[in-house]
């Protein structure tokens, strides 16, 4: 870089110029005051040429538009998860709760055609933990847990910061289970009386 | 009346101010005092007098004397309350003084003084105010203490600010 | 007791308006919006603030000198107050036409520096007992240009009377009783034979008709910047040192008071500048020929007119005043203690000594 | 306006003064002394300017009193330089402890 020596200037109208020229600048930008920025996608050809005039965005008004790729708040589309549990493990932060209950029968397919065999009567997340890195939505198999453009989503109370994406209601949780558990009883009797039955063969 | 009460007033605030121990208490005091007998000097068709004791005393004698009160005394200990000395003799003096001044005026009958009687009260005369007289006379009868006064004035400055620069230790 | 509560009143609406002006002036030279939400265009936003702050808990601390810290807040304002006394509104209403008005609004400025002490000392806090301090210091430092530049307005117009200078400074000069054979000059000098009493407007506002007088108005400006603590000369209350100077501890109703105390000295030293250099109450357009407008915007003294005329000019020019002051503070930055006392002594007293001397000589030039 | 009887105001100015003089035999700590001695000035000064009621076209006491007022700032600055001075030196500003020690 050239090097450049400061010009240390002084003298009475040298003073009076500097002192006008900050009063000019002020008074500029308050004249200016009547432009306002629009809110408008950065894509846009007239983002980058609003230097002047007020920056403020009335926000809950008006609100620079986001990507609509945009990665902020989690979802999960209950219907096409297999519950395999994958994202809950991957999470840095822990913000995932699962639990699953293994159904009786198939369940039914999700809409990329995997069979679905778990309930999951409990699927939180807690956004509040969340630090939006992204793992989870990478590794789901069946890409039903997503990010999406949703940014603003604050709560006065934290445990409202807690997303609960279970389709199953506790009575309803509490069946199946009892379902399962009647299941497993026959499956553990069948597998009892099979074995009877080879002891008295053999 | 107008001249009783701050009378009063003077008398209250300058009596708290000698009782009380805390120092800062007694410069506020001062200051009622100060104000109360500025009032009084109005009535007394002496406006500038009062103006300008409030302008030499108030902005200028009393604010000296309160930094000298916060710079003179540690904040955060109890020294800015002070004790007393001299409790017996010193209100046993002062009220004797009181007394003898007391007897003196009430005995002497200023009222009924010839030259008292006869003189004109008329002060402040058609302009409504002591300026222009005050003003002519400090240009002309007292010229030469004026600017003894403006000397004197000058040398305090100095000399104030003699006394209270740190000098460099030698 | 009229004049009291109209005073009152008027000072409390203005504060509001300037209290609403700052925060939208502040937001325009930042590039920002300002209040927005209160009312239309956040117009009840001051409003609110005061709403706000009367609601508050009045808190006390516990090692504060509760004397002290309580009456404060009362002889600041006070002492501002009182200085409203002698300002002339209109051409007919003073509130209190004292001939020494001038003398007495200086002094009684001087009380507002023991009420600061009084806070500063009474809040028992190292950062409300620095600011009262450098505040005592800076506004006791700064009366002394500010004096000498009103003893030049002084020496011009011959009087200590707020409202015998106003009338000096207009087309009306000869309806004052007393100056009914006076005469104005341009530029003040006799000589050049132009006589400027029945043109009025502009050419006989002071800073015209004694042009050194301009010198003299920026003296005082500065001046009245310090005395105010306002920016560049905030160091009593710089927020990044000294958290908030002499009202750290104030809350609620106090803090009110002091702020109340704080925007009505602003506005005090807009007044008497504008008062003493500014044509005060008069109109700053001229009589030309036959197109006399300055009797036209002068209205009739006396009558309503007059009083609207009189109260209309001398608000809008100290609006202006109060807007140079919003902007100085937006635009330059906090001044150093030893520069700010390098400012006040070695700088602008020197300066405001001489123009006491030019003065004296142009009103020698005047008669 | 109703004349103000001047016994009165010599009164007062006599309690003020016995005042000042209370405080400046009984208080040990110079500022206060001062205070009692400027309370001293001020009754003198009530008397100057109550007398100079009667003296309308000369207003010698109004006059005497503007010098008073005027000796008793200067008095007031020197005095408080000092005291600040004698509190650096001696740590104290209490005038019966301010004693140079003999050697």
């Amino acid at each position: 870089m050239e090097n450049k020596t400061i010009k240390h200037t002084s003298g009475f109208w040298y003073v009076v110029k500097s002192l006008m020229s900050g009063l000019r600048l002020t008074w500029q930008h308050f004249w200016r005051a009547t432009n306002r920025r629009t809110p408008e996608y950065v894509s846009d050809e007239n983002y980058f040429k609003q230097a002047d005039g007020l920056v403020t965005l009335k926000y809950p008004y008006e609100a620079l538009p986001v990507p609509d790729n945009g990665r902020y708040r989690l979802h999960n589309e209950i219907d096409d998860c297999i519950v395999c549990d994958l994202c809950a493990k991957i999470c840095p932060v822990n913000c995932i709760t699962i639990e699953s209950v293994k159904a009786t029968e198939e369940i039914g397919v999700t809409s990329d055609g995997t069979k679905k065999r778990l309930y999951a009567p409990v699927f939180d997340i807690d956004m509040a933990k969340c630090c939006y890195c992204g793992l989870c939505t990478t590794v789901c198999p069946t890409d039903c847990l997503t990010m999406t453009p949703v940014y603003d989503f604050a709560e006065v109370d934290i445990k409202n910061m807690i997303y609960h994406f279970t389709d199953l209601t506790p009575e309803q949780a509490e069946e199946k289970k009892q379902l399962l558990a009647k299941q497993q009883e026959e499956m553990a009797a069948a597998k009892a009386a099979a074995l009877a039955a080879r002891k008295q063969q053999g | 009346m107008l001249f009783y009460i701050f009378a009063i007033l003077a008398i209250l605030s300058g009596a708290f101010m000698v009782l009380t121990r805390n120092l800062l208490y007694a410069g506020f005091s001062l200051l009622v005092t100060l104000l109360s007998l500025a009032g009084i000097y109005v009535l007394l068709f002496a406006d500038f007098i009062a103006v300008t004791q409030l302008m030499v005393y108030v902005g200028g004698v009393l604010v000296l004397i309160l930094f000298g009160i916060m710079l003179s005394s540690r904040v955060h200990d109890k020294s800015v309350l002070s004790e007393n000395v001299n409790t017996v003799w010193g209100p046993l003096v002062s009220g004797l003084l009181l007394v003898g001044l007391g007897y003196t005026i009430l005995k002497a009958e200023i009222a009924s003084l010839p030259w008292l009687l006869t003189a004109d009260t008329d002060v402040l005369g058609p302009q409504k105010s002591t300026v222009q007289s005050i003003g002519i006379k400090l240009m002309t009868d007292v010229v030469v203490p004026f600017e003894v006064a403006s000397l004197l004035l000058l040398i305090a400055l100095i000399g104030a600010a003699y006394i209270a620069t740190d000098k460099p230790k030698v | 007791m009229l004049a009291f509560v109209l005073t009152l009143v008027l000072l409390l609406l203005v504060v509001i308006v300037l209290a609403y002006a700052e925060r939208k002036v502040a937001a325009f030279m930042q590039d920002r919006l300002g209040p927005t939400e209160a009312g239309p265009y956040g117009s009840l936003q001051p409003a609110l603030d005061v709403l706000k702050l009367l609601q508050k808990e009045d808190i006390v601390p516990a090692a504060a000198d509760k004397a002290l810290f309580k009456l404060a807040p009362i002889l600041i304002f006070a002492a501002v107050f009182a200085g409203f006394a002698v300002i002339p509104f209109t051409p007919a209403t003073v509130p209190a036409g004292i001939g020494i008005g001038v003398f007495y609004l200086l002094a009684i400025i001087s009380l507002d520096v023991i009420g600061l002490l009084m806070a500063g000392w009474g809040s028992n806090n190292k950062y409300a007992m620095l600011g009262a301090m450098r505040s005592v210091a800076q506004i006791v430092s700064y009366e002394i240009p500010a004096g000498l530049a009103i003893l030049s307005v002084v020496m011009i117009c011959q009087s200590l009377d707020f409202q015998e200078i106003s009338y000096q400074q207009g087309a009306l000069m000869n309806q004052f009783p007393g100056m009914e054979y006076d005469m104005n000059w341009l530029f003040g000098i006799r000589e050049l034979g132009i006589n400027t009493t029945t043109i009025g407007g502009i050419t006989t506002w002071n800073i015209f008709r004694a042009p050194i007088l301009l010198v003299a108005f920026v003296i005082y400006f500065i001046a009245s910047l310090a005395e105010s603590n306002r920016a560049p000369f905030d160091i009593p209350e710089a927020e990044s040192e000294l958290v908030a100077g002499f009202h750290v501890e104030y809350s609620g109703f106090r803090f009110a008071v002091l702020f109340l105390a704080e925007y009505s000295m602003m506005v005090l030293v807009s007044l008497v500048a504008v008062v003493l250099f500014l044509g005060s109450w008069n109109t700053p357009l001229p009589n030309i020929g036959p197109v006399s407008l300055a009797y036209w915007t002068s209205g009739t003294v006396g009558e309503v007119s007059g009083i609207l005329w009189g109260a209309f000019w001398l608000i809008s020019k100290t609006f202006v005043l109060l807007f140079v002051q919003l902007q100085l503070r937006w635009t330059y930055p906090r001044l150093r203690v030893d520069q700010l006392m390098h400012l006040c002594w070695k700088v602008l007293t020197p300066v405001a000594l001489g123009v006491v001397l030019i003065a004296g000589i142009w009103r020698l030039l005047m008669i | 306006m109703e004349q103000i009887p001047l016994e009165h105001i010599l009164l007062l100015g006599a309690v003020l003064f016995s005042l000042g003089i209370l405080a400046v035999i009984t208080k040990r700590h110079a500022v206060v002394v001062l205070m009692g001695i400027e309370l001293i000035f001020n009754a003198a000064n009530l008397n100057l300017v109550a007398f100079s009621r009667y003296d309308p076209s000369l207003l010698q006491g109004q006059m005497f009193s503007l010098f008073v007022i005027l000796v008793a700032a200067a008095e007031a600055a020197v005095a408080l330089a000092i005291v600040l001075r004698v509190y650096q030196h001696f740590k104290t500003a209490n005038v019966n402890q301010i004693v140079t020690p003999e050697k």
